[in-house]
């Protein structure tokens, strides 16, 4: 399960003393708890003290993060970064890419591209194209909202789930 | 020689194939879905792609994510391991479309495969040995009944496009014979968009014996010898072996001779195998060709010393084949066994979780093949094999001692997680199998003891 | 290293809805920052709160419970249990077998023993005999103070630094 | 048979003979020091005793513990291993004298070979050829002198009780050589309490080559063919491969011939290793006989497919050999690299500390042995040998491939632990080692460079 939806900050300031095994150790402890959790995690502190060293690692998952049981069924959403996730550190949405090909942010070679950063975009609207196997596959915002940064190039090629876009909604 | 092979697979069988393309200096991209992204195979490959979610279908087995990773990458072909689009005619016609190289047979090779109906009638052209029964499709009632005939009772309805235990179903009497066929065509269509059924003598516990061939491009077939796989669950093998105990010298020779005749006659290309039975007066009959490399293989390899999958892509590659006949000694004894995250008390249900602890056994002639490590998870939506053991020894008593040693090196823990090791160990132990003379039921045997052994606690 | 030396007990109530895996998750998590740590640890806290579980563990090391980097030295004190140890739960030493072999608790067979629960015994007084090869080898009390609990039966064979002995010696 | 074997040895070689004895259905008794008691081959043995601290003489060089654990184990024979008590003829009379097996040769034969001068004398009388040099001790200065005037310059001396590259000194002209022998004399007393030496001239860029024997107690000695071990550092062994290279069919018959010679003229008893130099002319000369399982022996088991162990127990229980020389055939190439805990960058140093991460290759022909995992401890107290991998392929060729990409797959990781896989890997990569024309130089020429590179930078 990747825990790459959850924004890792390290809260407090780290002593001059403590050494990296420490860290390194904390850092662990907290993946191997969220890994072990069923359920959605708020909040994970792990205060390590020793010689005035401590170290808080606090987690703080975004309001739409998925966690659980992936689903089986092919029918629904499964888990990791399918269309957009949200941003933890705000209202901001992040548009992935819904197949691996290449990615074309304008309609054709030398026009004006779809959006651009501080874009006003409409639910629905285009965003980009990326094309698999020559079929031109649109992708389009979810929510009205402003574009706060373009993810990849002109003509990039893109895995599944790569973030495109960021957009915020609030 | 390719530059650099996509492998469309996941898991043990991805990363065995990345092993020996690293070995030929060949580069290797790894396709996964996002419930793999973080696996060993994927982390071993130089590039890897993201191709879509966990769901087999809109990942493994989604053609169009495949080949455009393909084109992206620049992979010279594509390596499909077995399961998943390794036997799909379709998709080796549209790599071919594409301009990728499949490392496999042709398209048109693979659709006579395929079909069963069709593959019977080739080899029964050939030469081999069919079990008595229809070799085409059953049309009409009459067919039916006139195959019924010849075959007399058990007798057992295949699905055409049926494999892997699926699709079929054993008739005891003639009263059932019609009713079972229509059910078998139903389900077929069900199953697989195609409800062409065929009938055989359906025997009591045979002997599942499998010969390996190699063929290249410029007409040379060479066979690797047999292997025996009768020990399975649900239609599915657990424990495969080589040589097959209990078959005389002269069975075996008939049954490689026959393979490699199989081979030629339909111009095989590339690694295959051809899935005999044998019963209990020793006499044997062609049941299909797989045209993929076997999750088994390595027991092939353990005796002769070939490394299958770089023979597969040398020939892939155009190369001819470097060994003739000849050249091939197969040497002592091997055994693999499967471990599967399964539980046996439960009719081998799948399990999926993390693994708290995963060891493997090591030291003398032991090998394991498995793309995961502690704290990783078994993810629920694929295959649930863990790890594959395969001994060697001079012989197979020793293969035995060697494969009970090794599997009890294993440490697996994960909450929600079963393992069959300890059941494999059973097997091991059991007198029929130590002597050689278990057939496809033994495992539903053991399994039957068990549940009443507990049954009286 | 061994974490054999430290009082794990659980100091807080425990939650109806935790599961075992979580309980699970923090006890490895302190053994791991146990395992991890360069020097001997005052306390470990580690809290885990989700759906209202909370779980803490405290651990409270004795006052002379080795910890750190072993010696090369074959000269001194090796690490682990040679000789006297202490019981951290109080003013109790621990008498270990000084080797392998055979532990006689008297003289000569029918004799008494040396000594008994309740014994009162001097700093140098012989405890025990471990024979090894053929070799009787004297076991004596290290302090004075009284014998707490024989840990041993009369012609047990013993391994190196198997405890044999608690003594008070407060 | 024996039924109950005490390993008297910690580490890999530990866990790799109870690995055998667990197949061969031997019950196995593991001791240990306290520095050991988690580890993995006490884990693995049915029975365990702690027999002392963690330095060796109070724990695996303490023959009174391991008798005395033998004693109340009711153990039937010793596996003494490799180092610790393997070479100690004092300690194979005491387990005689104390009614338990010794899993090596007799305390008699080990006293020859153990003296260095003795066992030269005792092989050149079996035809063996010898380096010029003083076949006996070296009395006096005169002595010195005459044996000087036959082998010429550079020479070395050593001393009749040393190992292991200890107590050797290399002399280039007439000028040094009386200072030599004295100090060599005062070294040998401080360091094995016995002050012989002998003298041979120095070859300047040997290749190391072994023959690995077997004899039984019935008259039958057999050869397993040789072991190139020319990459060694602080000579000690690092990579180690069978068949040697660059050795013509001629050479390797009349080596392997002269150390079944040796074998039988002295009546050896159960696995031996002769090790012979071999200068750039194709001449090779006797140096010293190993009585005990060597650290390199699974390249001999790969080709030979004989699980060396197993004999060695066998034969130490009176049973005689079931191979005749005839039944023995080598085939392929194996190699042996040595994973130390050692920074190559120091000259090897060694170190020690906690593994954060560990994880071994796996996959087609290729063996790990080893007694760690993740999470354990390296101790500071004994050898640093971390893991040893062994692959096996048709060829050298191909051989070399799969060992660089095993080595690509050790995941070794812990603060202030180094390890020897990248070194290693670059020696793989050497154009002379790739060639076969390496010589006992290599690895200094290698960190030579490293050196410069890095001084540069």
């Amino acid at each position: 399960m990747s825990v790459d939806t959850f924004a890792v900050s390290k809260a407090s300031p780290v002593a001059g003393q403590t050494t990296r095994s420490t860290l390194d150790a904390v850092t662990d402890t907290v993946v191997r708890i969220m890994c072990e959790s069923a359920g959605p995690l708020r909040r994970v502190s792990v205060s390590y003290d020793t010689d005035g060293a401590r170290v808080e690692v606090d987690l703080d998952p975004g309001p739409a993060a998925p966690h659980g049981q992936p689903t089986e069924s092919p029918g629904t959403a499964p888990t990791g970064p399918t269309g957009p996730t949200a941003d933890p550190a705000g209202a901001h949405q992040v548009i992935t890419s819904p197949m691996v090909g290449v990615v074309y942010l304008a309609p054709e070679p030398n026009a004006d591209t779809f959006v651009a950063v501080d874009s006003e975009v409409q639910a629905g609207q285009q965003l980009c194209v990326v094309e698999a196997m020559k079929l031109m596959n649109a992708v389009r915002a979810e929510q009205a909202g402003t574009v706060v940064d373009v993810l990849v190039n002109d003509g990039a090629a893109v895995e599944y789930g790569q973030p495109l876009f960021t957009i915020d909604v609030a | 020689m390719f530059e650099k092979i996509l492998i469309a697979n996941r898991g043990e069988i991805a990363l065995r194939v990345a092993r020996t393309c690293r070995e030929l200096g060949i580069r290797t991209v790894g396709v996964h879905s996002t419930a793999d992204a973080d696996a060993d195979f994927v982390r071993f490959a130089d590039e890897s792609v993201c191709i879509g979610p966990p769901p087999p279908k809109a990942s493994y087995l989604n053609m169009a994510a495949v080949l455009q990773a393909a084109a992206q990458t620049n992979a010279d072909a594509i390596h499909p391991g077995y399961g998943f689009l390794s036997e799909d005619a379709d998709f080796a016609e549209a790599c071919r479309a594409d301009g990728v190289g499949f490392i496999g047979p042709s398209p048109e090779l693979m659709k006579q495969i395929a079909d069963k109906a069709v593959a019977r009638a080739r080899m029964a052209e050939a030469g081999l040995p069919m079990l008595p029964g229809s070799v085409s499709e059953l049309a009409t009632e009459d067919d039916v009944r006139r195959a019924a005939g010849r075959t007399g009772y058990p007798l057992i309805i295949k699905a055409t496009a049926g494999g892997g235990g699926r699709g079929m179903r054993v008739v005891h009497e003639a009263g059932e014979l019609l009713d079972a066929y229509w059910q078998n065509r139903a389900n077929a269509r069900r199953l697989f968009g195609h409800d062409g059924v065929y009938l055989e003598r359906f025997l009591t516990g045979p002997r599942h014996v499998e010969v390996q061939v190699l063929a290249d491009h410029h007409g040379n077939t060479v066979h690797l010898g047999e292997r025996d796989c009768s020990v399975q669950r649900r239609h599915q093998k657990l424990i495969e072996e080589t040589p097959a105990s209990g078959l005389s010298a002269g069975l075996r020779d008939r049954m490689t001779a026959a393979a490699v005749a199989g081979a030629r006659h339909i111009g095989y290309q590339g690694a295959g195998t051809f899935e005999f039975l044998v019963d209990d007066r020793h006499e044997f009959y062609f049941m299909e060709i797989n045209c993929r490399i076997q999750v088994e293989h390595p027991v092939t390899e353990a005796v002769t010393g070939i490394d299958l999958i770089r023979e597969q892509i040398l020939v892939a590659a155009g190369q001819p084949l470097s060994l003739r006949q000849q050249d091939i000694h197969n040497r002592g004894a091997a055994i693999e066994i499967r471990v599967q995250t399964e539980d046996p008390a439960h009719d081998f249900r799948p399990t999926a979780g993390r693994l708290d602890r995963f060891a493997v056994p090591g030291g003398p002639f032991t090998r394991v093949d498995t793309a995961t490590r502690a704290g990783a998870s078994v993810p629920p939506f694929y295959d649930s094999l863990l790890a594959k053991l395969i001994v060697w020894a001079p012989d197979r008593a020793q293969a035995l001692a060697r494969a009970d040693r090794a599997l009890s090196e294993f440490d697996i823990h994960g909450e929600n997680l079963s393992s069959t090791v300890d059941f494999t160990r059973t097997v091991l132990a059991d007198p029929d199998f130590r002597n050689g003379r278990h057939d496809t039921g033994l495992v539903g045997r053991l399994t039957e003891n068990q549940g009443e052994s507990d049954g009286h606690r």
